[in-house]
């Protein structure tokens, strides 16, 4: 417990510094997204890790999120702060809702009907236009602003976004360590064999579900006002697959993993760009060899590779 | 003149259906044998369309050579993809096989866009463009093209699953791959042989359906997707259902966007294909299965 | 994997890919376009012109002594990715001014980033809301949609043809033609009794069609870019549908023409001069411009040039003028950029203002019709 | 303690139970057995809740508890263990049994979140009690090891302290001692005579004749979906049809 704690603690500090590294270059701006995409990441490892149930339609929680909070501020005028909670709780009682059909299914038809929602939710931000301007997008959304000041530039914005996630990630840290959290493993693990020992299964799974599109979507209002425009392509069945592969790459039920998926999702299209056109084979690649060499994710091979290192080290040594 | 109408959006919907049910097909045969949810299938559904073109364009081949090339070198892509991805996988999680073919896919893709630019191009019909007539509804050559290759191909689908020595063996090892592998058949194989079978069909489809839709290197994203649905109405089987199963996505499509929205026909469908989930979870034909403890 | 030797690897890539041969400082131009991705159609021709173009331009000693540099990214056609590399170019490379990007979402999204950093912007995008209000550091390149609309129903009105049916694709390009078309068919006494749209990676439209071939419609408006259109006419003619055809400056390119086939026959759309730039008058201002840019496009990249790559085309002489003319700072840039006049350029005869930053008159669009495989004006 | 009355079970046209019919009495432990196909796994997963009967009912303590699912099942006392041990294999030991002490907590998906300041007392009661029915089970020594690298025989050991963990009045047990070694199967007829004596009653399905014979208090024998006798291990022992019934009828 106490171990967790010094963990959550380094995190946090490595976080907080690490703006002090960039210089308020362009990086940061990048960092920001990497916070966005890690609350993202958390919020799925929590349904897919934890609960082992797969959501291939995550972006739209996040695009709602988004919409709601860029609507009621930019066409509405009201209070950002007011509206977050508002966004989120609402998105998170619609997942409510559809949790409970919906997570009747198990397996492909699990993936396929979340594949659903999400295009149907993308669908109606591209038609919609009266409310969402359709495909072109809408802008003039507010940037956060507490009193005076406003979260306009790359490094407020970091803080800002950060502050958020680091809170997602402590409180989910909480929950996957608390009784909630091992039912939640359990399921994953032998639904039957939890369900008799008196977890409920299938609203145990239906909160987690809605609790993951309320991050989600808090994540989404964020992302809206920090990006101030909003448009319907973000929020589209790629973006979905990309949060899939963030949180597996990074490693499934790990709340750090989903830092590292994230942050190496978001990070290795910067890197790739000097490749030019042969970017998208770079990342295709690695993927697959990430998936083939990383079974379990950066969060459990990283640790190995460089134990193994060591040993080699101490053993050429010895020698 | 709405009867006229309707039969004109139900040709349509059956041949944009007959479409995805060849794609779907194509995703159940890997899945039945493997349990893989491939998602690199639409990319060879590309492939098949694309070097078609390659092979007409650059070699300067008639089309009915270039088809069976094209399909060649499709197949052999696919065994290519099941070595060298699948096979050395070492925890083959179903979420890891996921995401190892979307990452095949989006190698595949971006292989291609190298290859032959990002160009969208059209293939030469079959059978030329004179639209024919039914009823005062109009269907075009290439349409009966897709029919009857689809037929045909689940006509062979059936023989060979039913009647050869292989396709038995398959579905034995569908059933259950571990007996399968103790009575002696080569379960490895027939994986390789899945993902022979299916990305053959799955060039076969691209190429038929190239004259109609036009083809590009990332056609594969959008036909794979229904293709997915198509195979998941059908339960996931790789017959007859699953052709119903495109058929009725590809009616409902047709149907929504010329009877209710346009813009909201894929919604439509999608929500349909959600209540159907929702009132029959484990698929439209599938029957279902107690769980065993 | 710690920051520090993220933030090491990166600086070692930038500092590779920028070292510059120029001795005398080179002035930095950004360039933000769609290379790959849905609307790749865009963004290469509009980067494969615009490295042509700086290359041309340093090829004979620059601007004023002074060499162009070119720093492009491909943004993917995604919004997010236009933001980080807008506020990339402007942070890390330092540029001068930015071109692009291609579409009408990545451009809004990256205006509020060049406002706020004071970085003149030229965007390709064709969506009249860039320039509409004018904003203080934003211009355009691309024919607003709302030109290409009116010289669509203007021919409508002069064939008396008044009830018209929209089908438009479901992107931002096909959106704000869409707005445009409703907007602007009262002016022209036109009614729309049908509004359909289809989807970009949509592969059959027939059931579209038939409804418009069930309604009372004169004339068919599409409006998207390729390859929808070219599905439409052939499901058109599948359909034997009679009714006139009309496309957008979205498919002006033989590639429509390739796709479509016959089906293309008898097709209109409006269209930048440079589809038809050999056959204007030689009267015509633009033409010595728009020969120039298809025999260099032709030279460098064995295709043929079209409107697209013609965007970036004249951003960059734009931008080359308004350094001519003095402008050697983002805010002077501006603000000889803003004093434009009569610049003949690939999409028309710019003239920038104050309150125009769009530039361009509606004889920026001649309207052209398929015959035999090959674009006709129409009279 | 529970009544088991005229229990059909229709799969499909199967008729794999048909109207069978027994009661259990509290803290005994009662044996179910039968040839193979005899529907004794099937009787389990109705009794437990995972499958609901076509006709027929189950009561637990005066209560009918015919088609609730098994969640509803454990806090009225009733728990039950797998045929092929069903573990929860990425957690550990001592997890797994905390797990077994859902029903008997509180805290809720907020509460455990946010960290409310309870919930650091009640987690410290799963986990002491936890641990308690680790040295019941005698794996203490295993607490912290993942479950499923537990050898074949301490799982078994480790389902039934999770089952425990549940506090339950009444467990059910399918075939405990398939798979184990003679030792352990000792073992495990010593832990279930424990079980008993602390007031739980035992129900299970076995095959191993003698481990039957050796601890039961009754036995109920079912025979192709029917129940075909009922009785002390002595009275089955001597019952000609259920000797024909192992043996076959030739």
């Amino acid at each position: 417990m106490k171990k967790e704690l010094f963990k959550f603690l380094i995190f946090t500090v490595l976080i907080l510094v690490a703006p002090l590294a960039f210089k308020g270059g362009y990086l940061m701006n990048v960092l920001v997204f990497v916070g966005i995409n890690t609350m993202l990441a958390i919020a799925l490892n929590l349904l897919l890790g934890y609960c082992g149930q797969i959501s291939l339609g995550h972006a739209g929680f996040f695009g709602l999120g988004a919409y709601l909070s860029g609507i009621l501020t930019a066409t509405h005028g009201l209070n950002p702060w007011l509206v977050m909670p508002l966004a989120a709780g609402l998105v998170g009682l619609l997942a409510y809702l559809i949790g409970f059909p919906i997570l009747k299914l198990k397996g492909h038809y699990l993936a396929m009907a979340t594949l659903g929602m999400g295009i149907i939710i993308y669908i109606v931000f591209n038609e919609s236009v009266d409310y969402t301007g359709g495909p072109s997008g809408l802008s003039g959304i507010p940037a956060l602003s507490i009193g005076s000041t406003s979260f306009d530039s790359d490094v407020k914005s970091y803080y800002l976004v950060w502050a958020f996630t680091l809170g997602v990630c402590l409180f989910s840290l909480n929950l996957a360590n608390s009784r909630v959290g091992r039912a939640l493993r359990a399921i994953h693990d032998s639904e039957i064999a939890a369900r008799v020992v008196g977890v409920n299964a299938r609203e145990l799974k239906v909160r987690i579900f809605a609790l993951s599109a309320v991050i989600s979507a808090l994540a989404g209002c964020l992302y809206a006002h920090t990006m101030t425009f909003i448009s319907p392509a973000s929020f589209g069945f790629n973006f979905s697959v990309e949060l899939l592969t963030m949180v597996v790459i990074g490693g499934l039920g790990s709340i750090y993993g989903s830092f590292l998926g994230a942050a190496l999702l978001t990070l290795l299209p910067e890197f790739l760009r000097a490749a030019h056109d042969y970017d998208i084979i770079i990342y295709g690649g690695l993927l697959m060899v990430m998936v083939m060499f990383m079974p379990g994710g950066l969060v459990r091979s990283v640790p190995d590779a460089v134990r193994k290192l060591v040993r080699l080290k101490g053993g050429a040594g010895n020698a | 003149m709405q009867l006229d109408q309707i039969l004109q959006f139900a040709l349509s919907g059956l041949s944009t259906g007959a479409i995805y049910a060849l794609i779907g097909i194509g995703f159940s045969i890997i899945y039945n044998s493997t349990g893989i949810i491939n998602f690199a299938q639409g990319e060879f559904v590309m492939l098949g369309g694309m070097l078609t073109l390659f092979f007409i364009g650059l070699l300067q081949l008639p089309l009915w050579a270039a088809i069976p090339c094209a399909v060649l070198v499709c197949t052999l892509a696919g065994m290519l993809f099941e070595r060298l991805a699948i096979r050395p996988l070492r925890k083959p999680t179903p979420i890891n096989l996921v995401i190892i073919t979307i990452g095949g896919s989006i190698f595949i893709r971006g292989l291609s866009m190298l290859l032959w630019g990002k160009d969208t191009h059209s293939l030469p019909s079959f059978s030329g463009d004179e639209p024919i007539t039914i009823a005062n509804a109009t269907i075009l050559p290439q349409h009966l093209w897709i029919l009857g290759i689809t037929l045909v191909i689940i006509g062979a689908n059936k023989f060979f699953f039913y009647h050869t020595i292989s396709g038995k063996a398959m579905r034995a090892c569908s059933y259950n791959s571990r007996a399968a592998g103790l009575v002696g058949i080569d379960v490895r194989r027939m994986v390789l042989f899945s993902f022979v079978i299916s990305s053959a069909m799955g060039a076969m489809a691209g190429i038929i359906v190239a004259p109609l839709t036009m083809t590009s290197y990332d056609v594969g994203i959008m036909l794979g997707l229904k293709g997915f649905c198509a195979a998941i109405i059908g339960g996931m089987s790789s017959g007859i259902a699953t052709v119903i199963g495109g058929l009725i996505l590809g009616i409902l499509e047709s149907l929504g966007a010329g009877l209710i929205s346009s813009g909201y026909k894929d919604a439509i469908a999608f929500i349909i294909l959600l209540l159907i989930l929702f009132i029959r979870p484990q698929g439209l034909f599938g029957k279902a299965e107690s769980e065993r403890v | 994997m710690s920051f520090k030797r993220f933030f090491l690897t990166f600086t070692a890539f930038t500092m590779l890919t920028s070292v510059s041969a120029f001795a005398a400082a080179p002035i930095k131009i950004g360039a933000l376009f769609a290379v790959t991705g849905p609307a790749a159609f865009l963004g290469e021709p509009e980067r494969n012109t615009a490295k042509m173009v700086i290359e041309e331009i340093n090829r004979a000693g620059g601007v004023k002594g002074r060499k162009l540099e070119l720093v492009v990214y491909d943004t993917a056609g995604d919004a997010t990715k236009a933001v980080q590399l807008a506020t990339k170019l402007i942070k890390n490379d330092k540029v001068s001014a930015i071109i692009g990007p291609s579409t009408t979402g990545e451009s809004m999204a990256v205006i509020p980033v060049v406002e706020k950093e004071r970085i003149p912007l030229i965007s390709c995008s064709a969506g009249s809301k860039i320039t509409d209000p004018v904003k203080k550091w934003v211009f355009k390149t691309a024919q607003n949609d709302a030109l290409a609309v009116g010289r669509i129903y203007e021919q409508l009105q002069k064939q008396k043809l008044t009830v018209v049916a929209l089908l438009t694709v479901s992107d931002g390009f096909g959106a704000s033609g869409r707005e445009q078309l409703k907007a602007q068919a009262g002016k022209y006494g036109i009614t729309i009794v049908s509004d359909d749209t289809y989807g970009p990676k949509d592969t059959d439209m027939t059931a579209q069609l038939t409804k418009i071939r069930g309604s009372r419609a004169q004339a068919i408006i599409c409006w998207g870019t390729n390859p929808g259109p070219a599905v439409i006419a052939k499901n058109a003619h599948q359909l034997g549908i009679k009714t006139p055809l009309y496309m957008s400056h979205g498919v002006s390119s033989k590639k429509f023409i390739q796709l479509a086939g016959d089906a293309a026959e008898g097709i209109r759309l409006p269209s930048g001069k440079v589809l038809v730039a050999d056959l204007l008058p030689n009267s015509d201002s633009q033409k010595k411009s728009l020969l120039e840019f298809v025999k260099d496009y032709q030279k460098h990249y064995k295709a043929e040039g079209d409107h697209f790559g013609g965007h970036a085309w004249d951003a960059v002489m734009l931008l080359k003028n308004a350094i001519e003319r003095g402008g050697d700072s983002p805010a002077s840039i501006r603000e000889k950029l803003e004093k434009t006049t009569q610049f003949h350029g690939v999409g028309g005869t710019f003239t920038y203002s104050a309150n125009d930053h769009a530039g361009l008159g509606k004889d920026a669009f001649v309207l052209v019709e398929v015959r035999n495989k090959d674009w006709v004006i129409v009279k | 303690m529970l009544e088991v009355s005229g229990i059909t079970q229709i799969f499909g046209g199967v008729t794999a139970l048909k109207d069978v019919s027994f009661s259990i009495a509290k803290e005994s432990i009662t044996g179910v057995i039968g040839p193979n196909g005899a529907g004794k796994t099937t009787l389990f997963n109705i009794i437990s809740g995972i499958y609901t009967q076509t006709s027929g009912t189950v009561v637990l303590e005066g209560r009918n508890i015919s088609g609730l699912p098994p969640e509803r099942l454990a806090p009225l006392g009733m728990v039950r263990t797998f045929q092929n041990i069903e573990l929860f294999s990425s957690m550990t030991v001592l997890e797994n049994v905390m797990v077994g002490m859902h029903t008997k907590s509180s805290s809720g998906l907020l509460a455990c979140s946010l960290k409310m300041p309870w919930t650091f007392k009640e987690e410290a009661r799963i986990r002491d009690n936890a641990m308690r029915w680790l040295e019941f089970a005698e794996i203490s020594d295993l607490a912290g090891t993942v479950a499923g690298n537990l050898p074949f025989g301490k799982g078994r050991m480790l389902e039934i302290a999770r089952a425990l963990a549940a506090d339950p009045k009444i467990i059910l047990m399918d075939e405990p001692a398939a798979g184990l070694n003679s030792q352990e199967t000792l073992g495990l007829a010593d832990v279930i005579k424990k079980i008993r004596d602390m007031g739980i009653t035992v129900v299970l399905v076995e095959h191993d004749m003698e481990l039957v014979m050796d601890i039961c208090d009754r036995i109920v024998v079912l025979n192709l979906g029917s129940k075909l006798a009922e009785g002390t291990p002595r009275e089955i022992q001597e019952n000609g049809d259920v000797v024909a019934a192992y043996l076959g009828d030739e």
